[in-house]
């Protein structure tokens, strides 16, 4: 990371008590992966591009991760999205986080809510996502589309590494692995992966913070965001009305709403 | 014992290839599908990479991510139980690495006592083509294995000018069925012994002594506890029994399943052995690079690379290993 | 597909749709017998999953109804389970489910006619629509009698059984 | 291993006409489970119980399916059978062969093999069923009586007089409610006061009842036998205990053109006050909003200066107390409209036009006339008056459909009243109909109209307006052929509507329960749950739920105590186990559940809390939702809401209801 950040690094490690800085690097194969900072001696310089960078919220629902309990984190806008979220889903108990996001040569640093709401709103998006492949899919026909998805859930495994890395699937324990009942098949026959990915939608609606970590760890290379955005996109048109201070469509609803497709 | 030799232009290898296909035998390479490499079934010469590692092994082929065992069902006070047979006779698969020979070669020390997969693994004719590079993350080589050369296999194609020079065995000679003039007897490669191997995997099983060691801990902080590394692994052979169905009918499938899940060693009971991705990560690396050193007398990882490229956090299982026994 | 008797399951809410398919049986009205019913406290409780779980076990189609906004017995049960049919009903779009068998209808306890309705056109639209064959190819194939010598090669007697 | 016993009846011919019954019990004996399977005539009959329960002692069976008529029909009739012969309720469940199937298919295969796959759901899921046992609840015997009028009087002394503590809370200085302010009551011409203050001296002398006179209610939590309230108990400024009520305060206090709120404007009173002579409690209070002393910041003072027994202290606050209940009585009355609400009858502008309320302290003895009719403009005796009923009522153009019940009988009254105490007067009463139906009321205005020569003109009134000091009334008399009426009155009384409080709709909503587009708070069942809510624990007496006379009131009131005294003659209370619960688990996992509580917004019934698991040295170890038994009514939207299952409902768990969707088996 650049020189200002590592420098705050190296004070929060030795004034703050942080004991553990989730940083990000390049390896040799010039994937970004995650580096750990235990001691000021592993703080290393590297360059990575601001919209190339990963969300690693996900390594805070480790409890090896979490017993660090004040923790660092170098993070773009999506970590910020994530932590916000986060805090709203009462999450992150008992951590004391240091959000360090990057600028061209300095650094934002956010430790609380406020100060993400505050960051967040400033740079305000349009709430209605645009992407190439959902535009892509929409434009299908039903039978177009179930084959498109049937061609693409084939080469899943199942190896769950978009839960893995998803830093809102923080279950303790996921549903997949409840067996009485057995709700999504474990084998990975295309019905089981179907149910696999209907659910982790359903469960992302209107918490996913868009980060496409899922897509970027998937070694299927299955495009979720296209899930993620589409559902994104159905909530702020169906459920618009809602005032901005509601973080969750689900859980909540307007009197008298009304849907069309309900006869 | 690849004791024959035969050369073959660009436009030989696509007509054998294709006449194979012409001929009903069930040829698997590997494709690009979605973007993604991965061994099926192909139907023309055309559709296979040859430049690439695959995403998933080939051990595919042999153990899919699931198979039915049988199927049961249930009329009046009689079960029926139909057994599900699928042989791997007739199956070529082509474009192997030598990697993914050394995997098969442990697959069947591994399952030597299950009859059913060893038959598969005896079964189907394998073609496998030297790397001439380094894929990304590949340490075979560090591991004693000739990415150029592997006399696990059926046929060894190695580009060489103007073309391929193909080795091949007596079931290679089979597929290949070659006119008598064009077979040359090819230079049998024994293996050499390699004192700085064996010196590696010694060292290697040097890590038990580190069973306890603190750095464990620093080595699992990335992983996150998915199955992509296990998934993609041509020699993990971990699975799941799962009985599906309802009380008239259902079938018995193995299920891909992998240590890293947390669920993997969870007992009924709910204690876990392995309670966190530390005791998931060093089992891992122990397993491959020291326990089956004792069971099956060689170490597991073949050095594909595979897992480093599919994992999330991009661990490298070698230099972690090395990490510890620092 | 003349001949074709789509299968369909309706998952309704105790207080309304099930009382209001009392109330066409008490009137004697009648409709297709396609349709197997399952009660629920609530359309509040109607797990998107168990849904999902109605397709695996092969329906054609599914009725989903409870009480109209404002009349449910829990007092807001149906408005959560409405937001949560926008998304779901998205998700399945996006992916190329055909969520024209997922009928999501409101029938009050007070509307047996409104009942038969809804099954006779669920039924109907189904017939038009034909089995759902797209998905029940996803599904593990089961197996189906009669068996012949071939692909039953063990048969079993159970015991009759003891407690 | 699962032994279903599995019963299916004819229903007469209702089932067996279409259905072959016989044929659905022998393929039923064949599903794997079902031990016993037998086909009977009349299941809910006392041989086919008998059949069940001898069946469940003889093949020791351990769930039971009856497949007959909708179980909203007999299912408590079979889960009694069922425990009668020692086997769980609720491992009985009914499969609805009549409603769902045999009424509405006609004969055929189609329809019989329709029974039995319904039944097969049914047997599937039941095999999933558990015992289940009644959940215990311990009740606080404490009764809340909300409101001080005659309704929550005799529901307060009807419960402190069964030996438990009631606690009545009034917004007002004194209890009495609107009973206190009328004249004489209706048919006996019993007066008001003298019948009502015996009971409210009684509310405030009696050991088991606590009165928190000028006090709110400021929230509500809990459920049924466990409730927690939180009063406010505005500040009287004026301390009660040392107040020996001499009355030098409010006869020197300087503001005194304060409308008297108890004579309905008619008088004044001073910024301190006792409402009326026979209030209860009997001691003043300052209303702070026209007390000199708060208005302008601490001028005058005279009062404090002038008590003898130095009670009145300026510095009070509002006290807002926590107290326990098991139950609450809804006794806050009504309102009714004034005569700003009728345009026609000019918006209140006419002094002379007043409402049946203000009518009532002018007859009154202890009014500002002491008794005398005076008109509030001038003070002489009307010659005339005209009694308008139906001002608002029972007119859609109003917003106000409903008839207000007891318009009818006081305008008798009132026409009655006026004829007694001025015989040369001459009252009209304009109505729509007679409305008179209870114990001597018809007498009552037959008596009015024969005995008492009050002219009834049957019609409506179109306008009032003031001439030469006269209100002329102008309307039709549709029993002579509509006839235009004028006729010149001195004074005009409109039987004005009642309605809802203004704070109702806030009321019901700090107790959680519902109300009607009128904003009457609304009964659990119109008929046969006339007094509970549909929130366990709280009940309604008097005008809160609907206009009503006093004897009604009186009796919702007793009923309502009665409701009350039933929960409190348990030290347990007893509830349907059909909640639902957050699972638990062993370490160091506790439950699945993982706190992300997202689900509290969903329950309509706030049952779902945080709850912090604490390991034995009392260190918080994990925070998770948890569900009160005692609230949640179990709808199960929470179930469907949680994300990882961690949340499952009783009699329709996640197990039970993926067995029988996977039962569907097609």
């Amino acid at each position: 990371m650049n020189q200002k950040i590592n420098q705050h690094i190296a004070y929060l490690m030795k004034e703050k008590g942080v004991n553990l800085i989730i940083s990000q690097a390049k390896d040799s194969n010039g994937f970004v992966i995650p580096h750990f900072i235990l001691s000021e001696n592993d703080i290393i310089s590297s360059v990575i591009a601001i919209n190339e960078m990963r969300n690693f919220f996900a390594y805070l629902n480790k409890q090896e991760i979490k017993s660090f309990k004040s923790i660092g984190i170098v993070c773009n806008y999506f970590g910020v999205k994530t932590f916000f979220q986060l805090k709203f889903e009462n999450q992150l108990k008992d951590l004391e986080l240091f959000l360090l996001i990057p600028t061209d040569d300095d650094f934002i640093e956010i430790t609380s809510e406020k100060q993400a709401e505050d960051y967040l709103s400033g740079l305000k998006q349009s709430t209605i996502l645009v992407d190439e492949e959902l535009e892509n899919v929409k434009k299908m026909s039903m039978e177009e589309r179930w084959n498109y998805w049937m061609k693409t859930l084939e080469l899943c495994t199942k190896c769950y590494a978009c839960r893995a890395a998803c830093p809102m699937c923080y279950c303790s324990s996921c549903t997949t692995e409840c067996n009485i009942p057995q709700w999504i098949p474990v084998p990975a026959s295309l019905h089981g992966i179907f149910e696999w990915h209907v659910m982790r939608a359903m469960h992302l609606a209107g918490r996913c913070t868009e980060c496409d970590e899922c897509v970027k760890v998937c070694p299927a290379n299955i495009p979720l965001n296209i899930l993620n955005k589409g559902l994104h996109n159905k909530i702020s048109e169906a459920f618009s009305s809602d005032d901005s201070s509601i973080k969750y469509a689900l859980n909540f609803f307007q009197p008298d709403e009304k849907v069309d497709f309900i006869k | 014992m690849l004791n024959k030799q035969i050369h073959y232009s660009n436009q030989q290898l696509q007509s054998w290839v294709d006449g194979l296909i012409y001929k009903g035998k069930t040829v698997i390479g590997p494709v690009k599908k979605n973007g993604v490499t991965c061994f099926s079934e192909i139907k023309n010469f055309n559709e296979l990479i040859l430049n690439e590692r695959t995403v998933y092994s080939a051990k595919e082929v042999v153990l899919p991510k699931y198979d039915i065992l049988f199927k049961f069902a249930k009329e009046k006070d009689k079960v029926f139980i139909s057994k599900n047979e699928n042989s791997l006779n007739n199956v070529i698969v082509i474009g192997l690495r030598p990697c993914d020979n050394e995997g098969f070669d442990y697959l069947r020390l591994f399952f030597k006592s299950d009859p059913d997969i060893l038959q598969k693994l005896n079964t189907f004719i394998s073609v496998t083509i030297a790397c001439e590079k380094k894929f990304d993350g590949c340490f075979c080589e560090e591991l004693g294995i000739d990415k150029n050369y592997s006399n696990k296999t059926d046929v060894l194609i190695k580009t060489s000018e103007n073309g391929y020079d193909i080795y091949f065995n007596d079931r290679g000679n089979e597929i290949l069925s070659p006119q008598a003039s064009d077979v040359k007897p090819a230079e049998i490669k024994k293996p050499v012994p390699n004192v700085s191997i064996d010196n590696k995997v010694a060292y290697l099983k040097k890590l038990s002594e580190q069973y306890n060691s603190e750095k464990w801990k620093i080595v699992s902080m990335g992983c996150l506890g998915c199955g992509s590394c296990a998934f993609v692994c041509p020699t993990c052979t971990c699975f799941d029994v799962q009985d599906e169905g309802n009380t008239q009918n259902g079938q018995r499938l193995i299920c891909w399943d992998a240590c890293g899940m947390g669920l993997f060693t969870k007992h009924a009971s709910g204690h876990n052995p392995r309670p966190s991705q530390v005791e998931r990560r060093r089992h891992r690396i122990m397993h491959k690079f020291v326990y089956t050193q004792d069971t099956e007398g060689k170490i597991s990882c073949v050095g594909c690379g595979r897992c480093i490229a599919a994992c999330p956090a991009h661990l490298n299982i070698y230099n972690q290993a090395l990490q510890i026994l620092q | 597909m003349e001949d074709f008797e789509p299968k369909l399951a309706a998952f309704v809410c105790n207080w309304c749709t099930y009382a209001g398919a009392d109330l066409t049986g008490t009137s004697r009205m009648k409709y297709p017998s396609n349709v197997r019913i399952l009660r629920f406290p609530c359309t509040g409780r109607i797990d998107f999953m168990l849904v999902m779980k109605a397709f695996d076990s092969g329906v054609d189609g599914l009725i989903v109804s409870g009480c109209h906004p404002n009349d449910c017995h829990y007092t807001s049960g149906n408005f959560h389970a409405q937001r949560r049919w926008v998304v779901f009903k998205e998700v399945l779009d996006i992916m190329g489910f055909d969520t024209r068998r997922i009928f999501f209808t409101w029938v009050s306890a007070a509307e047996g006619a409104k009942w038969a309705k809804v099954v006779t056109d669920a039924v109907e639209e189904l017939k038009k629509l034909g089995p759902y064959s797209e998905f029940k190819k996803i599904l593990l194939k089961k197996l189906q009698f009669p068996l012949d010598n071939k692909t039953a090669d063990r048969e079993i007697k159970t015991e009759p059984v003891i407690s | 291993m699962s032994r279903i016993g599995v019963f299916i009846c004819h229903c007469g011919e209702n089932i067996a006409s279409t259905v072959d019954c016989e044929s659905v019990a022998k393929s039923a004996s064949e599903i794997p489970g079902v031990s016993f399977s037998i086909d009977y005539k009349y299941m809910c009959s006392d041989p086919g119980q008998s059949k069940i329960k001898n069946a469940i002692i003889e093949h020791k069976l351990n769930g039971v399916v009856v497949a007959a008529c909708s179980p909203r029909m007999h299912e408590p009739t079979f889960r009694k059978a069922c425990a009668e012969a020692g086997l769980n309720p609720y491992l009985c469940e009914m499969a609805n062969i009549r409603e769902h199937c045999s009424w509405v298919h006609p004969k055929g295969e189609e329809t019989t093999f329709k029974a039995f796959e319904i039944l097969r759901m049914l047997v599937e899921k039941v095999k999933r069923n558990t015992k289940l046992l009644p959940i215990k609840v311990p009740v606080t015997k404490t009764a809340i009586v909300l409101g001080g009028g005659v309704a929550g009087i005799q529901a307060a002394l009807d419960i402190a007089n069964a030996g438990h503590k009631v606690l009545m809370i009034e917004k007002d200085p004194s209890i009495g409610g609107h009973m206190a302010m009328l004249s004489e009551t209706f048919p006996t011409l019993d007066c008001s006061q003298c019948i009502l203050t015996p009971r409210m001296v009684e509310v405030a002398q009696h050991p088991n009842i606590t009165l928190y006179n000028y006090a709110e209610l400021e929230s509500l939590d809990g459920f049924i036998g466990n409730f927690k309230a939180r009063i406010r108990l505005k500040a009287k400024s004026v301390d009660p205990k040392i107040c020996t009520a001499c009355g030098v305060c409010w006869s020197k206090c300087p503001v005194k053109k304060i409308p008297d709120e108890f004579n309905t404007g008619l008088s004044k009173r001073t910024a301190i006050y006792v409402p009326f002579p026979q209030a209860v409690p009997n001691k003043p209070v300052i209303d702070r909003t026209q007390c000199t002393y708060f208005v302008k910041n601490g001028k005058c003072g005279v009062c404090k200066k002038l008590c003898p027994a130095s009670a009145i202290d300026f510095e009070t606050k509002d006290e807002i107390i926590e107290v326990n209940a098991g139950a609450v009585v809804v006794a806050t009355g009504f309102e009714i409209k004034h005569t700003d609400f009728f345009p026609e009858y000019g918006y209140g502008r006419y002094k002379d036009v007043i409402d049946g309320l203000q009518f009532e302290r002018l007859a009154s003895a202890s009014g500002p006339t002491l008794g005398e009719i005076k008109r509030p403009s001038d003070g002489k005796v009307p010659e005339t008056i005209v009694f308008i009923a139906c001002a608002g009522s029972r007119d859609k153009a109003k917003g106000i459909e409903y008839c207000s019940k007891i318009c009818c009988m006081y305008t008798a009254k009132h026409a009655m009243l006026y004829k007694h105490k001025f015989h040369e007067g001459k009252a009209y009463v304009f109505y729509i109909d007679i409305r008179a139906n209870g114990k001597n009321y018809d007498e009552f205005v037959r008596r009015t109209i024969e005995e008492d020569d009050v002219n009834y003109i049957r019609g409506r009134v179109s306008r009032i307006y003031e001439s030469n000091g006269k209100l002329i009334v102008k309307g039709v008399d549709t029993l002579l052929n509509a006839q235009p009426v004028e006729i010149e009155a001195d004074m005009v009384v409109l039987a004005t509507a009642i309605v809802a409080n203004a704070d109702s709709e806030s009321v019901a909503q700090k107790l959680h329960i519902g109300y009607d587009k009128h904003h009457f708070l609304s009964e659990a069942h119109p008929k046969l749950r006339p007094v509970e809510t549909n929130t366990g624990g709280i009940f309604l007496a008097g005008a809160c739920q609907a206009p009503k006379d006093i004897p009604e009131s009186v009796s919702q009131g007793s009923a309502a105590a009665s409701k009350v005294t039933i929960l409190f003659s348990n030290d347990e209370l007893t509830r349907e186990p059909q909640v639902a619960f957050v699972n638990r688990t062993f370490p160091p996992q506790y439950s699945s559940c993982t706190g992300c509580l997202l689900c509290i917004p969903v329950c309509p019934y706030k049952a779902i809390e945080k709850e912090e698991i604490k390991n034995r040295n009392g260190e918080v170890v994990k925070t998770v939702a948890y569900v009160n038994g005692g609230l949640c009514q179990g709808c199960g939207t929470c179930v469907a809401f949680c994300r990882n299952k961690s949340i499952d409902i009783q009699g329709f768990t996640n197990e039970q209801m993926f067995t029988e969707v996977m039962a569907l088996n097609f």
